[in-house]
């Protein structure tokens, strides 16, 4: 099972200590780790919430490994999401590839994450002193995930 | 019947996460659908009036407006994704 | 000090556990993590002694960080890099970026490593069945770093 | 005086790491020290015919060839780096 989305608070380091051990061929570790943030856009954020479409998040985020299988020779692929409230400083997600060379490994990891954004059924509800708001989709995310439509391999 | 699903801040505008609906027959697509849905909700025919603002998912996989539907399926309305 | 160069074992997902810390205002932390493989071009490598020189190696990966550094607005940055001799499965070097955007951190983390692979003065010396041998500079990496010559931030 | 140290196979064909030198006061770069390395260490010289296998740093910074030495300097040679 190389995708998780859960409520429960996960340690991505451990995650990544998990992931290493053992492997003695695969010379590429990339990791990314997105992290809750105290501030959005200048306002004090005291916590989130992800709410998500679930079933079809995990289906989602599956194709978009395959895509990224297709795409780069990868030994593993982990993605985990977190969903509910979460604090901030506490991991959002965690995506981490594994491939015998670093290319594969770190273009599949921005791969991965660029399509993560604009494809996995997510959306952020902040909290801030002004009350609850919903987090606009932005357009650099959309240009972010284009950018691999005609990269190759 | 099929069942009705809504997300985010399109969920609080129609006031309910999901509903079962039993459309007449001459709905056979998402497009179709959303806009027989939108008269039963106002402000979600607000949003879709709006471009680019709704997405759409057909059995928990993106799909066109134009997608056909048919009965037993899940379809889900939401605003842009704004996960990772 | 955000750059070492060390003899010793290091826990890469320790370091990293060390480098989320605390942290609340860096949205997007980009790692990679290159590791000793039991295997190269087909032969099988038992062990793999880093030969370096010391002094010019960590000025040269600071002129490299002042770079990244120059280029994108990082929160952090933490490298790593094992000398002496390693065996397969144990970690070379591990490259950290935290930045308060995705893009920053994870560009910013293939261009270290992209220009470490090719300006840090590390030479590799394998040991296999029929001998020791001094691993071949790949032009894909002199490649990998060219393409940040006209790379905007 | 000045210090010339060699790296990796390079180290190997010299058959030492390093040594002091005093070149006579007209071997003024880089590359005419080591052209007058070379007489000393043949199979360095042969390394310095190959294009782009030797490369040079003074006082632990990459240099161009052309790079001018002074009495006191560490002059490195190595071939094309291999770590990460």
């Amino acid at each position: 099972m190389t995708v998780r989305v859960q409520a429960e608070p996960f340690d991505a380091a451990a995650e990544i200590a998990a992931f290493l051990a053992g492997r003695r061929s695969s010379g590429g570790i990339a990791s990314f780790i997105g992290v809750c943030r105290d501030e959005h856009g200048g306002t004090p954020v005291s916590a989130m919430t992800l709410e998500h479409y679930p079933g079809m998040t995990e289906a989602e985020i599956g194709r978009i490994e395959d895509e990224a299988r297709r795409r780069w020779p990868l030994h593993d692929v982990l993605v985990v999401h977190r969903c509910g409230r979460l604090l901030p400083g506490e991991p959002i997600v965690l995506v981490l590839t594994a491939s015998a060379h670093r290319a594969a490994a770190l273009d599949a990891c921005a791969f991965l994450i660029d399509w993560l954004k604009t494809r996995a059924p997510f959306w952020k509800l902040e909290e801030t002193a002004e009350g609850e708001r919903w987090v606009d989709a932005r357009d650099s995310d959309e240009a972010a995930a284009r950018r691999w439509q005609h990269a190759a391999a | 019947m099929l069942k009705v699903r809504y997300f985010a801040w399109l969920r609080q505008r129609v006031g309910r996460a999901e509903e079962e609906v039993d459309p007449p027959r001459e709905i056979a697509t998402v497009r179709a659908l959303a806009a027989w849905l939108g008269e039963r909700h106002p402000r979600f025919a607000e949003a879709l009036a709006e471009p680019g603002v709704v997405r759409f998912a057909v059995n928990r996989a993106y799909v066109a407006e134009d997608a056909v539907i048919r009965p037993g399926d899940e379809v889900a309305f939401f605003p842009p994704v704004t996960g990772g």
